[in-house]
């Protein structure tokens, strides 16, 4: 009954938003409830290497060592962003720019948009998987819409538009492997859960399961961010609040892209190991290469870190094709990783905003001597971001990297290096002018507030430790991956 | 460096005292060559020596904001060009001074002397010393490679830099004066002593036309004392390389062995040598021009060619 | 024999209105008349759930197709009314894709969806599967919808045309989906629905326009 | 000496950490407190390593996860430890008296510690991901030390960036190389890949060694590669440019040995041909650039990659000697190659602490504003004449030494006779003394014009000497170049111990007798000890007699001769353009230099001219032609990509309805 109440957790935080109304002090409940949530994915996933899997909800949630860490990835980055939601609302009610109610109401649905992401993670089976996913895009939609500009409202239409479609071929997906399950034995809910479909996978119809697993990577990539159906994406992340976009992007893609990684093995029993691979390359390639060439000319901070998380998402995608237990561990610690230093970077994107009212590059120059706290967040940020150690994307992707060529991938590495190299390129160049120089007028160097630093130091501190410490992810994650590979 | 006996260091004795008395007279020499070929009567041979004896007396003096290493460099000329005196190979090839005698060591010891005598150049600060300087450099640059390619071909066959063991080889190996790569190797380093030396075709040791001189550009400020050494030094280097060249390609007459006739046989044969080798570069330098300076490059660029073609055919005859 | 051929026919009857009413909307201009084609689509699956109910006596499908009626066939078409009447001379003037051309385009997708579904088709056996196509296609022709119409409303439907493609799939494969599923998935069309109807009542609001086209300022 | 080995990551560590939360007025000393005290740690155990052959590990599962740590420092790695170590170490004491003028930033405090024990600790990485963790750390802290004065000029900022993204490529191409052979040899400890290597297929063989090339080449500043190395040189703060021109560099020519020879364990003669071509190019196109350059720190760093291509010719000719079985010369060949990149760290260190300290006095590093500095700051300007005359290869300093045993290895390498060393082996006795040649004029130019003479502009001529401790730390290594000049010997052992642990087999190549080095199967001995002697005594005797000569008179200072004119100023002096001049006009078609002539006549006739305005730009002829090209491509295309991103939904959502068509018609 444990996995009950891990999503009941945001809840109570927007049963608080709902009773209590704004209060500065009002946001904190949602950090406490995120933070809560992490540590009690943590000790789940602790507990789970020992074997048992807790299940509630008649069978419909269950916490696997898998969801368990992506219970945690879920609680780390969404205390960051409800960390950074505190000074966001705080300065937005200040400034009159949003009302107390529309404060209420992001808080109300910042927690609904977290309880919706557990709920996937914890969806024993792909029906309630589904439905929660979609749940995101509708919680979501006003958030991205918050800050109700045109841009705002822009962004949200094709947020929804976009991802409503995707979905819903996601769910075309579905329909299939459950035609598929009802063939081979398998009836009603019970057919859908991840544990009966993985068991009985060899059973199902390939024919159906080809056409299953092509529409539901189409799909669930639509929310990954995968190209050709990412373009939402970098609207949607440079028009949202900042907390919001940091969560979008450090967490949301990567629980859709947890649906893709559970459906994979299952098309790996099924179809065996081709297929499914060539479909996770090609998208890992197309997003890789196209994200790194727009991201060579990107002079918007935060629209460059959309660019960015889909090549990141890209890296995920190649190293999930590759499959085998190293990979998959270096693909699950890049989630966090890159979660840890999407958030943290997307939350200081949010704090140049307030600063200078854009986040276009050319407006904020000079920031290490303008703000050098907030302009060393995002130093290490996108160092973070571009692999460097100690930060632990350096070794997830060296490991996702290991597992590809330990399964004969030569060929999707070395162009993945080639696109990584150009989004270097972009990334350092966006840096270069945003970071370092003298500022345009002779403004003094200011302090930053120790309630916008604190977010951005906690989450790259986590970001580096896990890239140092083999405690505790290493045993988590090997846990984990032997759930996701055949 | 167990057991110097008394000829080794006897050896060395004599010649350094050898070649710092006949230097200056070698100078002399071929300047009286270039006379009675143009017709002239010319200075005595001695001359040379007079002139030195004039200038030791005078008083030293330096340029305004010059320092240590103007001063010095007369001195580093003379000293580096004294330790190849002594431990090369020029008389006899019997010696235990071999670790001092490597053809790769000598040429970085003349080396230095140049390098010095550029930087003091520069350090007068006047757009002379600048001239004469990059120029120095400029030739030393290019002239080097040709040098050093041409004496790994003559490395080559005996597996070693050492200079008494390439001499040795020679020696016992009449047949090799005469292969391709000697000749070749021959061609570069006259081209390339004549450069560093300050020959014609490369500089008129006579001219004082600023436009076209190296050499003179360089001592311009140097008078007295100094100047003696630094013209001390520099017929010096003349001598050593001649004596060198008779040396490594026509080896006959240096003594073997240090028995009081094998060495005077050596001294004759090496003064007959090198007086021969500088009355043909007088009478060259009368038939030749000077080069234009940016016509220079060519000339050891074919030297270095030359030299390279040494090592490949040294290699394909091997 | 008989009443299974004749529910095999009315089967196809309801299956091909709903690809029928997908062909209208991509044909007519007018927004009321593409609002009258999702109707009547809405109750044409909720037709099909209806008659597989009866032929395969299955309650459960006729709560469906109840819930269908309600959703599809009066809730969401009187979302748009409302939606209809802010702007009631709306019609697609000018369409991205003009209308000749995307009744080709219709076609080549139907074709599309014939041959992708032909796999499925021959390996799994039932009647209603050979209908499938018309599912996939209905899908297929509500995605060109909303690559080639400009209004608002107009993308709206298409969204919905797609989703009722995908019921329709859902029902003639596998009888639909299990209620819970079927009950959240219903849930969040409706949702979709309204926050896009309030986002198009704010686009009105603010810009004062429908068309999307005005939505072009976030770009590279 | 396990304890020392982990005492270099937590001084390190602690230097770092205490190097950012100090206080301003701590830092430096808090920084260069803990490095020097990794930098000692270092020395420490690989001495004892080099000197005793014994190899000291250490591993541990608790750090990086998936893996552990795995450090293991051979005799090899424990040399190039202990080069870094020693300049660290002098560096360590200069940075205390350069923060006088410029205080330490709280980010170079935090990179400083770290870029000296991420590269005191790689050469003992030993395995994948270890040497990995440790090179990326490496090029991030000292990104971050290349943009130390980012406020001061855009320059700065596009160095780094060149030094980024083409250290980023290298990475990328390293990381290719040794996860490809991880993966065929089934394990990413160096062990493991170094038993396995054998039995992975020639053509993978080959195309890991390629890779690791291409990367370790970047890094090394290898010509095509070494583009980023003149900016970032120049660019970067002077003791961050020694310790990446002494020590950097160096790891790149590691990985290629490491790579080679430990993990594939040597290979055909293609490799190592590449290698020597590189090397050849390098050291050509260095040498040209050096003589021709007129910054100082540009002049150094093109210099650096003109050493570093002499120590690839003999890395490359020692792997082509042990591919046609020759083993006793190739270790004679990394024995010479290994010596001087001692003595080129050695040298380089000291003319780029002393090219700071100049920096410091004058606030300029054009050499056609200086002049006259010896006078001014005699102790600097002195440390900077011992670079000189080492980096020259003069007689008694340390490149004397090295460039004779390059020499020799290239003499040997003639006599194995083999066909390719026919052709290879000239070319390579014509780049190193092509380079020896440039090389003095080159710093005959430095020194020369920059510290003789007279002051070019009024900061030369306000130059004062740097802080003490400046010139002890440049001092430290100036010291070094004379000990290992004038006694080499004391260096023969450690480097036959870490070149036994390559070419193992092949005994000792160089030996000592007495104080003379010795090449093992030939007659001739080569005596620095002794030869210094002999100059210094023939000096003392030459200077006693011109003192005796000129006895009876005291020096005069005179005027110089100016053709009559009195005055001579500045402008009338050769500056470093002019001096260059006769060899840019030699190598103009490798140099491509833009010349623009602009003669503006007066007005009444076009016989009277008005002025003459002459420009010249140097410039890399490889940035221009090779990477601004490519550079420029990419950049097409990525602006092309860019229209796929237009904001029409429509459009977005026809991508969504393509790969839908795709997926089912393809997908089934």
């Amino acid at each position: 009954m444990v996995s009950m109440l891990i999503p009941g957790l945001p809840l109570l935080a927007v049963l608080v938003a709902l009773v209590v109304g704004w209060r500065p002090a009002m946001p904190w409940a949602g950090v406490a409830a995120d933070g809560a949530v992490a540590v009690i994915g943590f000790a789940l996933a602790l507990h789970d290497i020992h074997g048992s899997v807790p299940s509630g909800a008649g069978g419909n949630l269950r916490v696997d060592s898998l969801s368990a860490f992506m219970v945690i990835v879920i609680g780390l980055v969404s205390m960051l962003a409800s960390w950074g939601s505190v000074r966001y609302l705080r300065y937005e009610v200040s400034t009159e720019r949003c009302t107390p109610g529309q404060a209420q109401q992001y808080a109300v649905l910042i927690q609904l948009f977290v309880t919706t992401m557990l709920l996937a993670v914890l969806a024993a089976n792909i029906g309630i998987l589904w439905v929660a996913v979609e749940a995101t895009t509708i919680t979501t939609t006003f958030l991205v819409g918050h800050r109700r500009t045109r841009g705002a409202l822009e962004a949200s239409w094709k947020y929804i538009v976009l991802c409503s479609v995707g979905i819903g071929i996601a769910f075309l997906g579905t329909v299939l492997v459950y035609l598929a399950a009802t063939h081979a034995g398998g009836h009603s809910l019970h057919a859908l859960e991840w544990t009966w479909l993985s068991t009985h996978a060899h059973a199902l119809n390939p024919a159906v399961m080809r056409l299953a697993m092509g529409l539901l990577v189409l799909g669930y990539g639509t929310k990954v961010g995968l190209v050709p159906m990412h373009s939402w994406l970098p609207d949607a992340h440079s028009q949202s609040p900042a907390p919001v976009s940091a969560l979008m992007s450090g967490v949301l893609l990567s629980v859709a892209f947890y649906a893709l990684l559970r459906f994979k093995v299952i098309a790996v029993l099924c179809l065996g190991e081709t297929y499914p691979r060539e479909l996770f390359v090609a998208l890992a390639l197309l997003s890789l290469g196209l994200a790194s060439l727009l991201l060579l000319t990107q002079r918007d901070l935060k629209r460059a870190l959309a660019y960015s998380s889909t090549e990141h998402m890209g890296l995920l995608a190649l190293g999930a094709a590759a499959g085998g237990p190293l990979a998959i561990s270096g693909v699950l610690l890049h989630i966090l990783g890159h979660g840890l230093a999407k958030g943290v970077l997307f939350l200081a994107s949010g704090e140049m905003v307030i600063a200078d009212g854009s986040s276009d590059v050319d407006d904020a120059r000079g920031l290490l001597a303008r703000r050098p706290a907030l302009g060393g967040a995002v130093g290490l940020g996108l160092a973070a971001l571009l692999g460097f150690p100690p930060f632990s994307l350096f070794v997830s992707e060296l490991t996702m990297m290991r597992g590809e060529m330990a399964n004969h991938m030569a060929w999707a590495v070395g162009l993945s290096l080639v696109a990584l190299a150009i989004a270097f390129a972009g990334l350092t160049t966006l840096g270069r002018r945003l970071l370092f120089g003298s500022p345009p007028g002779q403004a003094p160097s200011q302090r930053t507030p120790l309630l916008v630093m604190a977010p951005l130091v906690a989450g790259l501190g986590l970001c580096a430790a896990i890239g140092v410490f083999t405690w505790p992810f290493d045993e988590i994650l090997r846990a984990a991956a032997k759930l996701v590979t055949s | 460096m167990t057991g110097i006996t008394v000829w080794p260091v006897g050896v060395v004795v004599a010649q350094v005292t050898l070649f710092v008395l006949g230097a200056p007279f070698l100078v002399g020499l071929m300047r009286t060559v270039r006379c009675r070929l143009e017709g002239r009567t010319g200075p005595p041979v001695r001359q040379t020596w007079r002139d030195l004896r004039k200038l030791l007396g005078k008083q030293r003096t330096q340029p305004e904001k010059s320092s240590v290493f103007f001063a010095m460099a007369p001195v580093v000329l003379v000293a580096t060009t004294l330790v190849v005196v002594a431990f090369a190979p020029l008389l006899s090839i019997d010696t235990v001074f071999s670790g001092g005698s490597d053809l790769f060591a000598i040429v970085f010891l003349l080396l230095l002397g140049s390098v010095s005598l550029a930087l003091a150049a520069l350090d007068t600060g006047t757009a002379f010393g600048g001239m004469g300087s990059s120029r120095l450099m400029a030739i030393v640059a290019l002239a080097e490679p040709a040098l050093l390619v041409a004496i790994l071909a003559l490395a080559a066959p005996v597996h070693s830099s050492s200079l008494p063991i390439i001499v040795a080889g020679s020696l016992h190996h009449p047949m090799w004066l005469a292969t391709p790569q000697r000749i070749l190797a021959f061609g570069a380093f006259v081209i390339v002593i004549l450069a560093e030396s300050g020959r014609l075709p490369v500089d008129n040791p006579a001219t004082h036309l600023e436009l076209t001189m190296i050499h003179e550009a360089l001592m311009l400020e140097y008078s007295g004392p100094d100047l003696a050494f630094v013209v001390l030094g520099e017929s010096l280097r003349l001598l050593v390389l001649l004596a060198l060249l008779s040396n490594l390609f026509v080896p006959w007459g240096i003594a073997t062995s240090l028995t009081g006739l094998s060495f005077v046989v050596a001294v004759v044969s090496l003064a007959a040598k090198v007086a021969l080798l500088a009355t043909l570069v007088a009478a060259g330098e009368v038939m030749v021009a000077k080069l234009r300076l940016f016509r220079v490059p060519e000339l050891l660029a074919g030297a270095f060619v030359l030299s390279v073609l040494a090592v490949l055919s040294s290699l394909v005859i091997a | 024999m008989r009443a299974h051929g004749a529910a095999a026919a009315l089967l196809a009857l309801t299956s091909g209105t709903v690809l029928l009413c997908a062909a209208l909307a991509l044909w007519r201009r007018a927004a009321r008349g593409i609002v009258s084609a999702l109707r009547v689509q809405g109750f044409a699956l909720a037709g099909t759930a209806a008659v597989l109910g009866v032929q395969l006596h299955e309650p459960l499908l006729l709560v469906t197709a109840g819930l269908l009626v309600a959703v599809k066939g009066v809730a969401i078409p009187l979302l748009f009314g409302r939606l209809v009447q802010l702007d009631p001379s709306s019609s697609e003037t000018d369409p991205v894709v003009n209308v000749p051309a995307s009744l080709v385009a219709a076609v080549v997708l139907t074709l599309v969806a014939f041959v992708a579904t032909r796999p499925i088709v021959e390996s799994v056996r039932g009647v209603p599967i050979t209908l499938v196509p018309f599912g996939f296609a209905t899908v297929l022709i509500g995605f060109f919808v909303l690559v080639a119409r400009r209004k608002a409303v107009s993308q709206m439907v298409g969204l919905l045309l797609v989703d009722n493609g995908i019921g329709l799939v859902a029902l003639l494969l596998t009888t639909g989906v299990p209620l819970l599923i079927e009950l959240g998935g219903t849930l969040d069309v409706l949702l979709v629905v309204v926050v896009l109807r309030v986002l198009v009542t704010r686009m009105h609001a603010e810009l004062g326009v429908f068309d999307l086209d005005s939505l072009q300022e976030l770009r590279d | 000496m396990t304890t020392w080995l982990a005492a270099i990551a937590l001084f390190g560590l602690a230097g770092a950490l205490g190097g950012t939360m100090a206080p301003a007025r701590w830092r430096v000393i808090v920084v260069s407190a803990g490095t020097g005290a990794a930098a000692i740690s270092a020395l420490v155990v690989s001495i004892d390593v080099l000197h005793t052959g014994r190899v000291v590990s250490i591993a541990t599962s608790r750090l990086l996860p998936f893996t552990g740590v795995q450090l293991h420092l051979d005799p090899m790695g424990a040399l190039f430890v202990a080069i870094t170590a020693a300049v660290a170490v002098a560096v360590s004491v200069y940075i205390v008296g350069y923060s006088n003028h410029h205080p330490m930033t709280r980010s170079s405090a935090c990179a400083f510690p770290i870029f000296v024990t991420s590269m005191l600790l790689i050469p003992a990485a030993w395995s994948v991901t270890t040497f990995l963790f440790g090179w990326e750390l490496m090029a991030v802290a000292s990104l971050v030390l290349v943009l130390t004065d980012h406020r001061r000029s855009p320059d700065v900022r596009s160095a780094a960036i060149w030094y980024a993204v083409l250290t980023q490529i290298g990475a990328a191409s390293i990381a290719f190389a040794l996860v490809l052979l991880a993966a065929k040899t089934g394990g990413q400890g160096f062990s493991v890949m170094a038993q396995h290597s054998a039995a992975v297929s020639p053509w993978l063989r080959g195309t890991v060694f390629m890779l690791a090339l291409t990367g370790f080449a970047s890094k090394a500043g290898v010509v095509p590669l070494h583009v980023w190395l003149p900016k970032a040189h120049a660019e970067a703060p002077s003791a961050v440019s020694a310790l990446m021109s002494a020590a950097m560099v160096n790891l790149g020519i590691y990985g290629i040995v490491r790579v080679g020879d430990t993990l594939l364990g040597g290979g055909p003669a293609w490799w190592w041909i590449a290698v020597i071509v590189l090397g050849v190019a390098s050291a050509i196109y260095g040498s040209i650039h050096a003589a021709t350059s007129t910054d100082l720190k540009r002049l150094l760093a093109y210099s650096t990659a003109d050493n570093i291509g002499l120590v690839m010719i003999a890395v490359g000719t020692s792997g082509l000697l042990t591919a046609t079985g020759h083993p006793a010369y190739a270790a004679l060949a990394l024995f010479a190659g290994m010596f001087h990149l001692v003595n080129h760290a050695v040298f380089k260190g000291t003319l780029f602490l002393s090219a700071g300290s100049v920096q410091y006095a004058t606030g300029t590093r054009d050499l056609d504003q200086l002049g006259g500095l010896f006078l001014r700051m005699p102790i600097a300007s002195t440390i900077f004449a011992f670079g000189t005359v080492a980096i020259t290869a003069l007689p008694p300093l340390c490149g004397f030494v090295s460039e004779w045993l390059l020499l020799q290895s290239l003499l040997h390498g003639l006599s194995s006779s083999v066909t390719v060393s026919v052709v290879l082996m000239p070319l390579c006795v014509a780049a190193l003394a092509l380079t020896g040649g440039l090389t003095a004029a080159a710093f005959v130019k430095a020194f020369g014009v920059g510290f003789l003479g007279i002051a070019r502009s009024l900061a030369a001529a306000d130059a004062h000497e740097p802080p003490r401790m400046m010139n002890v730390g440049a001092g430290l290594l100036a010291s070094l170049c004379v000990l290992f000049g004038v006694v080499p010997v004391v260096m023969v052992g450690l480097l036959n111990s870490a070149v036994r642990e390559v070419q193992s087999g092949a005994g000792s190549t160089v030996g000592s007798r007495g104080e003379a080095l010795a090449i093992a199967n030939t007659r001739g001995v080569f005596d620095p000890t002794f030869i210094a002697l002999a100059l210094v005594t023939s000096m003392l005797v030459v200077l006693g007699a011109r003192q005796f000569v000129s006895r009876r008179h005291a020096v005069r200072r005179a005027p110089v001769w100016g053709c009559g004119r009195e005055l001579q100023t500045p402008r009338m002096t050769y500056t470093a353009t002019s001096f260059a001049e006769p060899l840019q006009r030699v190598f103009d078609d490798v140099l491509q230099p833009s010349q623009d002539l602009d003669v503006s006549h007066r007005g009444e006739s076009r016989y009277f001219v008005e002025s003459v305005r002459f420009g010249t730009r140097g410039g890399d002829a490889f940035e221009r032609l090779l990477y601004q090209p490519v550079f420029a491509l990419v950049r097409a295309v990525a602006n092309k990509a860019r229209l796929l991103q237009n904001g029409s939904v429509h459009r977005y959502l026809a991508y969504g309805l393509g790969a839908l068509v795709v997926v089912l018609v393809f997908a089934r």
